[in-house]
């Protein structure tokens, strides 16, 4: 890790979180919001943790802002001062000074930042993930493989998160009479950016494509090179919701409707728990992938390679269609059409 | 096949749900049939993985196949397993029961409360039964909070479901499970950054082998922070502000669901935290935070109880019940002897039966009446006469008469605050124990007699028309079935007393045996 | 080498707090939409930088790639809200809603 | 010719900083939205590819005294990819966002406007008075 | 002689930073998500609450001359002396002090056999933690604004002390909000269940 540029940007951090804490207009207050992010994720790459940045990258830069931008403009844009009585803020300030000194007296005996002999460092569970992990399943990218085969339960869980989320997001603002007329007129012919910016409209043609090819480079290489299915779930999710910040979403669901999306989404989990279940029917335990090489070529390692990439697939599958289907209904406020 | 009964149990409701959304995404009629087809499985696998444990002790189930060789991590866990004892295995029967018997009420109020959105509401109600279940079968810190936070993303969902009044009840509930869940997460990682695994049982051993790393300022605020976050999650009294509307405001069905539910399963992942993960002795011996929790339940018991006094909607009655009861839960557990962490045990499995029953004939009693005040129990004995008995029977195990469970756990809670000399806990329970009998014979006073009661609504009693069958046929058979059912409930677990609190006691016995 | 790359990413950051006083005292929002923009753009760069301090570019190049598109997708999102809010107030509809409570400041 | 390839990036990613030195300068000190989209716009684009092709260049040193290395040469052209995208980017939302801030109606700064100049004025264009007028 | 305490005291500054800088942007979000008047500004404090515990986590594991935690297979060992050369000469010329200060520890760490081949990588445990962590981070934010989204389409604000204003007059002239009562017609004359 890089300890200049590490504390150059602690410092800036804390001074975008109050940026965006204290705009009053909510609009901007994302955009800082997305600031925020953009540095966090320099931060995570300047201490090693690749994957980690991808993610941030992904998600803080792509998805978070442009939902809450669509929330802002479903709502109210200008936020009125602090109109608070201020003994609910006074009541916060002395609780966060009682919690700030605890967790600082706390952290007087953490270990020195980035010592390689500190507890978590230096556990027989880290150095066996760091020496054995690849011997054990063949991925290069340490990370994919605790994700993805030691952790792999966790990851199928963190999948069913997205999952709960979208169904949610559903259930909680979707319409269900305007989106069953959405998909009867789903099938028409809405002109290909009918109301948006020629410049934008061309641009945007230019790089869906090749986001939609990178992100399928990115799920395929996670093994060897940061990424996965989640970050390129995420980018392959991003790309459609590029087409219709260009295009308009009539377009962009034209391509990937709701109820297919929901039922990709739900094929994403099937495959990763599906495997799962192959596992428990071959005898052995629940995502078990070593008894898969009865199935899949090459050995015991490579047959937790190869699994581990069919279930990155899967989670794939599920990002992707359900932070489309996140926008649009954010973007809509359930209705699926006209919004932002 | 029995040893995969684990899994079976956890990915019996995620398969259902999961195809509900593959392949019935427009068939609204195929949402309640795979509810109960699944939760049906679910109990069914819960009911044997508990004859295993009975049969022969604790079972540790190793997902992906990890073993503990001592050649790979010396021993340690690399993966995740499960780990399902005595206490265990008695919630997981009981979380997908109470699912399950719901589910009859939910059938009949499905498709009049979430219209146009009913497959969307069984995928919820079937993962956050995974949720719950998940939190109570895990072994390891941080999977734990994955699954936290499935069943709580899916409570917001199945909350803010509900009409207007429930979306700023399900934001407020929002923030505060995120900070509960946050803190959570914050002291996991106080606990991983100076023990390095994040597997309960491994956490616990190094915790009980070197002494320097117990003295630790951050392993005793890791403590601090996982006890704020799960009763932020729980809403224990000055925590509590969530907890009301949230339940009040929500569809019906989702009340009567995660009222019994997700404050008890709360209270087990603190039992848990506290008995395998930190461990008794060093909690009570080196901490010796008894009095200020013990103290700061005895203040929720006592708001609980008169907050419900003051309550004129029955529902929001019940909630501040529910408040009440999380305190004597957590004042039990913080007792520190094995009859109070006997007591707490038990307080949930009873509290989770009786909070079910009188949810239940309450929702039954809204619906036939139309009103949620009190006055809507005006001649109830006599126009529904199987929801009163089942409120009847859940109210005196809330107020703690024999031979309903509340008394047995009540008494394990007193015998606790006994022994360890804590009296105004004793104190506490035995006023709210009357405040309660206060509140509900004031309900079966307005419910026998037909007194006039302020703010009558709309409803006439006399104009009920008074044929019987035509009295059975207002509430809904499923209703009817589920509250026999769990009022059975409430008096079998009073009954099976004995058998309980000698699981409950070689639990404890287990967990504090493994300290040496 | 690295040491002159170290240089030339601290120098970029020190520019980037520099354009945060945009971020801070920007009048009106898109200012700040503006300055947001720099600053995706220049840490595309900086994650290359890092990447080459890390002696291991290849493994940074696929996010700051992620990035770039990106942080274009965040302030396309922002301009077509003022696109779209302006075609909203042309149907006459400012708010979506009824609003029972006051005007904003708008 | 190590030098030479050193002295080559070196150079670039200076001019780069340079011209970022500029950007920067302008979006502190214009006096109004569209000045300092001007100097947001053209300096940091130019700034980031000369930088980003400072960085190819400095791959490039490794391939070239190791041709062997085709994934570096992999990582150059990758380099070279991500200065594309956002030579193709950037000019997108630089117009994008002036654009919006058209139809958000902001005014220039006076201190800017060309007063004798008979064309339509700003407030004329986003009012759309002025097609009717002509 | 105080030279070297100031290096001593700046390597303590430094070995904490992180965490200091975690606590603080902890407590900025959960001061937010408390004091906040408006839904969504609490939403961006509870995101920047968020971010404070990854911050915590990611460097619980990093280390100092760590590469990161993708394996060099292709290479052979000098190839990978190489690495462990570069890695020491960048950590040399990235931070002085700091490097003496990991010397030590990275030879440590050689003995402990943190190394595959000669080179030391970052601990990839926190980092598949942390991605779990922002998934569910994302997935609750997305789930809240469309909470806030139904908050303002109920009454027509999202100010905190505006809506709870909306919701006390709206109690006050009727009980219209309770879940039940405008099913209840509909069980009451429906047709009966069995």
């Amino acid at each position: 890790m890089i300890w200049q540029l590490d504390l150059i940007l602690l410092i800036f951090l804390v001074i975008t979180a109050l940026i965006s804490l204290r705009v009053r207009d909510l609009l901007g207050a994302s955009m800082v919001f997305g600031i925020y992010s953009f540095l966090i994720c320099l931060l995570w790459a300047g201490m090693g943790a690749v994957d980690v940045a991808f993610t941030e990258a992904a998600v803080g830069a792509g998805v978070s802002t442009v939902i809450l931008v669509a929330t802002v403009y479903h709502t109210r844009r200008v936020t009125g001062g602090h109109k608070r009585a201020s003994g609910m803020k006074l009541l916060s300030l002395l609780l966060m000074l009682v919690l700030g000194g605890v967790l600082l007296h706390a952290s007087g005996d953490f270990p020195a930042l980035g010592d390689p002999t500190s507890p978590a460092n230096n556990h027989p569970v880290a150095q066996y993930y760091i020496e054995g992990s690849y011997q054990d399943t063949k991925v290069p990218n340490l990370v994919t493989s605790v994700l993805a085969d030691y952790r792999g339960y966790d990851t199928l869980f963190e999948t069913v998160v997205v999952f709960v989320a979208g169904i949610g997001i559903l259930a909680v603002i979707g319409v269900p009479t305007a989106r069953m007329r959405r998909e009867e007129v789903c099938g028409d012919t809405a002109q290909f950016g009918e109301d948006s910016d020629l410049i934008i409209l061309q641009t945007c043609r230019l790089v869906v494509p090749v986001l939609q090819l990178f992100a399928l480079y990115v799920i395929a290489h996670g093994h060897h090179s940061p990424g996965g299915g989640f970050q390129g779930g995420v980018l392959f999710g991003a790309s459609y919701i590029l087409l219709a910040l260009s295009g308009g979403l009539r377009e962009a669901l034209r391509r990937l409707s709701e109820s297919m999306s929901f039922r990709l989404a739900a094929c994403g989990i099937v495959i990763y728990a599906g495997f799962g279940l192959l596992c428990m029917a071959l005898g052995s335990s629940f995502l078990d992938y070593a008894i898969l090489d009865s199935i899949l070529p090459g050995g015991v390692a490579k047959a937790r390679s190869h699994s581990m990439l069919i279930v990155e697939a899967g989670v794939g599958f599920t990002v992707t269609t359900i932070l489309f289907v996140i926008y649009a209904n954010l973007a809509t406020r359930g209705k699926l059409e006209g919004g932002l | 096949m029995m040893d995969q009964m684990p899994t079976i149990l956890m990915l019996a409701p995620f398969i259902g749900a999961v195809g509900l959304s593959l392949l019935a995404w427009r068939r609204p009629a195929a949402a309640m049939p795979v509810v109960f087809g699944a939760l049906a499985i679910t109990v069914l696998a819960a009911v044997l993985t508990l004859r295993e444990v009975l049969a022969n002790g604790t079972i540790t189930y190793l997902l992906s196949g990890w073993d503990r060789l001592p050649e790979r991590a010396e021993g340690m866990a690399v993966g995740i397993e499960y780990k399902i004892d005595a206490f265990n295995a008695l919630v997981l029967v009981l979380i997908p029961a109470i699912a399950l018997i719901n589910a009859l009420y939910l059938r009949t109020r499905l498709a009049v409360e979430c219209a146009g959105k009913e497959i969307l509401y069984a995928i919820l109600y079937l993962l956050l039964v995974v949720g719950l279940c998940g939190m109570v079968i895990t072994n390891d810190a941080f999977n734990l909070y994955v699954l936290l936070e499935i069943s709580s993303l899916t409570s917001y969902a199945l909350i803010g479901i509900g009409r207007r009044r429930a979306a700023h009840a399900t934001f407020n509930y929002i923030m505060t499970g995120t900070i509960g869940a946050s803190f959570f997460l914050l002291g996991v990682g106080y606990l991983y950054i100076q023990v390095g695994t994040l597997n309960i049982g491994d956490i616990h051993e190094a915790l009980m082998a070197s002494s320097e790393l117990r003295g630790l300022a951050s392993i005793k605020v890791a403590a601090m922070m996982i006890m704020a976050g799960l009763w932020l999650k729980m809403g224990l009294f000055p925590l509590h502000g969530w907890l009301p509307n949230a339940y009040r405001y929500a569809p019906t069905a989702t009340g009567s669901l995660m009222a019994p539910l997700v404050t008890k399963v709360m209270v087990v992942v603190m039992l848990r935290m506290m008995v395998s993960l930190f461990g008794l002795d060093y909690l009570f011996a080196e901490l010796n935070w008894r009095p200020v929790i013990v103290g700061i339940a005895c203040v929720a018991i006592l708001a609980g109880s008169f907050f419900a006094l003051a309550q004129r909607d029955i529902r929001g009655m019940l909630c501040f019940l529910i408040v009440a009861e999380v305190g004597y839960m957590v004042g039990g557990a913080w007792l520190g002897n094995e009859a109070g962490i006997t007591g707490a045990a038990y307080h949930v499995l009873s509290d989770a039966c009786m909070t079910f029953c009188l949810f239940l004939a309450v929702a039954a009693i809204i619906l036939r009446t139309g009103e949620h005040r009190l006055s809507a129990f005006r001649g109830a004995f006599r126009k529904m006469p199987v929801a009163m008995a089942a409120f009847t029977v859940g109210a005196l195990s809330m107020v703690g008469l024999p031979p309903t469970c509340g008394f047995f756990s009540k008494w394990y809670l007193l015998i606790g605050g006994v022994e360890a000399g804590q009296w105004h806990y004793v104190a506490c329970l035995l006023i709210s124990s009357l405040v309660n009998a206060v509140l509900f014979f004031r309900i079966f006073e307005i419910a026998l007699m037909k007194v006039e009661v302020e703010e009558s609504g709309s409803f006439d009693v006399d104009a009920l028309p008074e044929d019987p069958e035509d009295r059975w046929v207002r509430v809904p058979v499923g209703t009817i079935v589920a509250m026999i059912v769990a009022a059975t409930a409430v008096l079998m677990i009073g009954l099976l007393n004995r058998p309980i609190a000698s699981f409950i006691a070689t639990w404890i016995g287990q967990a504090v045996e493994v300290a040496p | 080498m690295n040491g002159f790359i170290l240089g030339v990413a601290m120098f970029i950051l020190v520019l980037v707090g520099a354009l945060l006083y945009r971020v801070w005292f920007g009048p009106t929002a898109i200012d700040r939409i503006v300055a947001a923009n720099a600053i995706g753009t220049k840490t595309t760069v900086l994650l290359v930088l890092v990447g080459l301090l890390f002696d291991d570019v290849g493994m940074f190049v696929d996010f700051a790639l992620a990035y770039g598109l990106l942080n274009f997708m965040g302030s396309l999102a922002a301009a077509r809200y003022f696109q779209r809010s302006e075609k909203r107030a042309e149907a006459g509809l400012r708010h979506p809603l009824p609003v029972r409570s006051k005007e904003d400041a708008s | 010719m190590s030098l030479f390839f050193d002295l080559l990036s070196g150079s670039m990613m200076i001019t780069g900083l340079v011209f970022f030195v500029g950007t920067v300068t302008g979006m502190l000190r214009f006096p109004d939205f569209y000045t300092r989209m001007h100097a947001g716009g053209k300096g940091d684009t130019l700034s980031t590819i000369l930088i980003l092709l400072g960085a190819a260049i400095h791959v490039f040193e490794d391939f070239f005294y190791d041709p062997l290395q085709w994934g570096v040469l992999l990582v150059m052209v990758k380099i070279l990819a991500i200065a594309a995208f956002i030579m193709l980017t950037s000019p997108t939302s630089t117009h994008a966002l002036m654009r919006a801030g058209f139809e958000d109606a902001h005014e220039a700064d006076e201190t800017v406007v060309d007063k004798d100049q008979d064309g339509p004025s700003l407030e004329e264009l986003q009012s759309g008075t002025w097609e009717e007028r002509s | 002689m105080e030279l070297l305490t100031l290096t001593a005291q700046f390597e303590w500054i430094l070995g904490k930073s992180n965490y200091w800088a975690s606590t603080v942007l902890l407590l900025i979000g959960l001061h937010a998500m408390i004091s906040k008047n408006n839904l969504i500004k609490k939403l961006i404090g509870m995101s920047i609450f968020q971010t404070g515990i990854i911050l915590f986590y990611v460097s619980a594991g990093a280390k100092h001359g760590a590469q990161i935690p993708i394996v060099h297979y292709g290479h052979d060992s000098h190839e990978s002396h190489d690495k462990a050369a570069h890695a020491a000469e960048h950590a040399a010329d990235a931070g002085q002090q700091v490097a003496e200060a990991a010397a030590p520890a990275a030879n440590h760490a050689a003995d402990a056999t943190h190394t595959l081949g000669e080179t030391l990588y970052a601990n990839p445990l926190p980092h598949v933690l942390m991605l779990t962590a922002i998934v569910v981070g994302v997935a609750t934010l997305g789930l809240a604004l469309a909470m806030v989204q139904k908050v303002y389409a109920a009454y027509g604000s999202i100010e905190e002390d505006e809506v709870l204003d909306a919701i006390a007059d709206s109690t006050a002239d009727s009980t219209a909000d309770n879940t039940v009562d405008s099913t209840v017609d509909r069980t009451v004359k429906g047709t009966p269940e069995a």
